[in-house]
């Protein structure tokens, strides 16, 4: 993993970068949702990012964690569903734990995206194999020890991985056998994250 | 898919401001989406507050009013609203006596009602919530996100906000409210899907001839597709359902709510099936409630629920209410 | 087209056991298609009777209860009742001082409450009519049967019946009920046509992209068909027409009526539409009605219906009702 | 015109066949009140002429004009709509002019519908050529003077003449000129009525 410290901008330009991919991917996650969900995760994203991107723009927060608290209360202010406070919780708990420093290591990025997966998993009662965003956010956090490149990988075959998985919370839960076959609309989206990321960081 | 709209994406606010220019005895912020009875807080009471997704009017705006709910927040259609609508809703209705979410369960309206009861009692409000599952059409496992909320929202925020209104304390109208949760049954059924505005299609596949048995209000999929029933079969078997579950040990009320798309002339048909059942089961009834109460869009179709009631729940349900889309005694 | 129902040659008896089942202040001949108020002959008060085609609810028989109708009769759907509903209701409901009927003008239901009100005169019932044309989508000229009774019916039954209630003398509430009529004016659009269920398809072809403007409730064609339109560009049209017809003096009552498929959550953004092509226009707004309450069947669309008020009609019109389809002040 | 005497079983296996064609018929007069109307032709015809049949067989009236009058009051009681008291009305006041006696010559007949349609025209404020049952009616009471089979043939002919008229009474006036180019249901009902006379009278 690289030396290279992470700054504010940095965080700012990865949830632009977010923000920009969820745009275009917004209509295939809306399909995918209309599969096993309520034709709207698409739109929840693009709302959500699309505000934290204007929020960030306006006023650049100055650390790293700020930046993250900010965009995760953005997401929690503006998504409602499942996915606001998921991943609103995400982004917040990750800021919280990077605390006020200027500038993060990648591996600080990690241990701070560890704690704030955790706190999804206990938001949400959910854990990896209920197919759900976890099941991209659990590989992609763990391959960051090898590299962001690793990590987006990881979490687009982790969202793949969702495929043949019978869905166990959330919306999807309600089709029992009828969600298997189908692509978890959430896992999906968390993989924009981390390719969000790599693209950044490249 | 023709709809009476501006554009899709102004129909919540759209309609808002109609919810407005209607009911002067609402305070509707259209910016904020949230709705409060005008005189709110209302002094010495226990204020009731829920919201959800948009897209089953008259639930919950049209719920705003003395005798049922002091606030409402609506989100985007079929989305959860934010927290922040929550928690200003909650502001605004506290008269120092503290606030009771009415929750939906779903995992959207979870979520974001528990950071909702954070933010407010960050600001010093007392807060307690009761999740509403009454669909029978879902087991209720480990393996679900559990029972959904549907037409027992209704008796939940008419009865407990009766007994809010009686000045009952927090405690009590929490209690209240998990009382009728506990005796409330549902089970959906559509014979056609429902179009969101901003998909523009409907929402799922419901063949000619076919009927879905088990439906969620936001078109979520049922137990089971079965070629079209008629109105006296269909009672049977949603009764079946939801009485093998509730086993009644007294008289119930009934609600039968369309779901959007369906004529009262249908939905009244209807009912008097679900009374024969009813009859034939020896479950005496206190009182029954037709209409479009809790809908789905424009889906085709309709739900039963049960809500079996002692002397007092029954005296709450009876209790005056004054709102947009149910009123009595008042 | 599948509907919730038994079979189609049951519907209305079906709906009325529904309606008895659901409403024990009612009193529900099935078999003679009769409701009454249970309480009635009222004491002293003038009665009021009216009836229709069925597959318009709640319109009449939801329309019954103290402060609205004494008795309603439902005919079959789309078709008037016959005179005998009509003649065996008025008998029920007088108290000996006379029945008013209310009457929709379509040749069908004009011709049958003539008939009805020969025979509850030979039975020496006094009895007086009124003929409600409220839809300016047709040009009431010696070349039609003129112009059809429609929303303006909710506005006749509550402030004439309120106006009954207050013991009037049957002429004066028959007075009352022509200055409603004459006071009020309707205009609806179809997204989309109903279907019948002796019929089983729709009652008339339109394309997926368009929407037919001055449509009557029994799916009778309008003035134009057009690309569909934006719900403010549909509420500029049918203001357009309608205050070019009434041209208020007065405040208005606003009566935003679903036709039966279009979500409550479209109706009120309609309705803001309306509010602001009013306030345009400086015509000031007493009053806001937003529901489904003259429906034609599983039509998706909506009407509009000014009614412009002096003072007393507006104390009718927010004086006390209680029947099954609306409700307020007791 | 035949000097044959028509007493009352005359009447009553005439309104029977009207009710068998009416029934074979019932169809086809909704498809043609659906297109200028509201689809319910057939059933209410259906409906009335059943309920005649019935009555007549359950009590058959000892003369022609109380047949006539049975059937007419249970065509008011029991079709609603437009036509209930229109055809009502047509066959009280032809039974009323008919009077007590237990037999009528053809001409008498003549004379009692002509006062049945002159009541039609009354009641619904309607005359020839305003595309409704009238125009049926009238001239097939006019070729009464002539023969049973004469009667049948110009109603029949008066119906499809309403083809091209722009309708001025009734459901269909509201489609002003779109009416043009469709039979009225209620004239081809009309037209069933002296097809089954002469039906009968052969
Ligand atoms: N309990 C949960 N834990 C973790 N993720 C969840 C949970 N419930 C739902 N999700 C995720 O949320 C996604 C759906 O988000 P979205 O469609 O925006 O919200 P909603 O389901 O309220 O419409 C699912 O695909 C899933 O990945
Ligand atoms: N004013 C009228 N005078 C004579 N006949 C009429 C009049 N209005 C309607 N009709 C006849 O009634 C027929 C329609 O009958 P029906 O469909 O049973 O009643 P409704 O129009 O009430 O549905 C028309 O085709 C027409 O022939
Ligand atoms: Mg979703
Ligand atoms: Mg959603
Ligand atoms: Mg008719
Ligand atoms: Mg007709």
């Amino acid at each position: 993993m690289s030396e290279a410290n992470l700054d504010a901008d940095f965080f700012v330009r990865w949830l632009t970068a977010v923000a920009g991919l969820v745009d275009r991917e917004a209509e295939r996650l809306t399909e995918l949702d209309s599969a096993i969900g309520d034709a709207d995760h698409g739109s929840n994203m693009q709302r959500g990012f699309a505000a934290v991107a204007t929020a960030l723009t306006a006023a650049p927060p100055a650390t790293p964690g700020a930046v993250l608290t900010t965009a995760g209360r953005q997401l929690i202010s503006t998504v409602g569903g499942a996915s606001g406070p998921l991943y609103g919780t995400l982004l917040r708990r990750t800021g919280k734990s990077l605390g006020g420093a200027p500038q993060v290591t990648a591996a600080e990025l990690r241990a701070g995206l560890t704690a704030g997966v955790a706190a999804v998993g206990e938001l949400g009662c959910s854990q990896t194999g209920d197919k759900t965003m976890l099941d991209a956010l659990v590989p992609g956090v763990e391959a960051l020890a090898t590299s962001f490149d690793a990590a987006a990988t990881a979490s687009e075959e982790g969202a793949l991985a969702t495929v043949p998985i019978r869905a166990k919370k959330g919306r999807a839960s309600y089709l029992g056998e009828r969600s298997i076959g189908h692509q978890d609309p959430g896992a999906t989206s968390s993989a924009l994250l981390f390719a969000a990321l790599a693209a950044v960081a490249r | 898919m023709k709809m009476l709209i501006n554009v899709a994406e102004t129909v919540v606010a759209d309609a808002l401001r109609g919810l407005a220019a209607a009911h002067p005895e609402l305070v509707v912020d259209v910016e904020q989406r949230v709705v409060v009875r005008r005189d709110a807080p209302v002094e010495g009471k226990v204020a009731l507050v829920s919201g959800g997704g948009s897209g089953h009017e008259p639930l919950h705006g049209g719920f705003v009013g003395p005798g049922m709910l002091d606030g409402a927040c609506p989100g985007e259609v079929f989305t959860s609203p934010v927290p922040d609508q929550m928690a200003r809703a909650a502001a605004a209705v506290d008269s120092g006596h503290g606030v009771l979410f009415v929750v939906k369960n779903y995992t959207g309206d979870v979520l974001n009602f528990r950071m909702a009861a954070e933010l407010a009692e960050d600001e010093g409000i007392q807060v307690a919530s009761v999740l509403v599952n009454d669909d029978v059409a879902v087991t209720d496992s480990t393996f679900t996100a559990g029972r959904r909320g549907t037409g027992g929202t209704l008796f939940v925020e008419k009865i407990a906000g009766a007994a809010a209104e009686e000045g009952l304390p927090l405690e009590r109208v929490e209690a209240v409210a998990r009382r009728v949760v506990e005796s409330s049954r549902s089970f959906g059924v559509a014979l056609s899907a429902c179009t969101t505005p901003a998909k523009g299609s409907p929402t799922f596949d419901l063949p000619p001839g076919e009927l879905e048995l088990g439906v969620g209000i936001h078109g979520e999929p049922g137990r089971e597709r079965r070629p079209m029933m008629t109105s006296g079969e269909i009672a049977d078997y949603a009764l079946d359902v939801i009485l093998e579950d509730l086993q009644p040990r007294l008289p119930v009320l009934v609600l039968v709510n369309g779901m959007g798309a369906t004529p009262l002339l249908e939905l009244y048909g209807f009912s008097a099936e679900v009374r024969r059942v009813l009859d034939e089961r020896e479950v005496p009834v206190a009182r029954t409630l037709v209409g479009n109460y809790v809908t789905s869009l424009d889906m085709a179709g309709c739900s039963v629920t049960l809500c079996q009631v002692d002397g007092e729940l029954l005296r709450w349900w009876d209790a005056p209410v004054s709102t947009a889309g149910l009123r009595w005694g008042c």
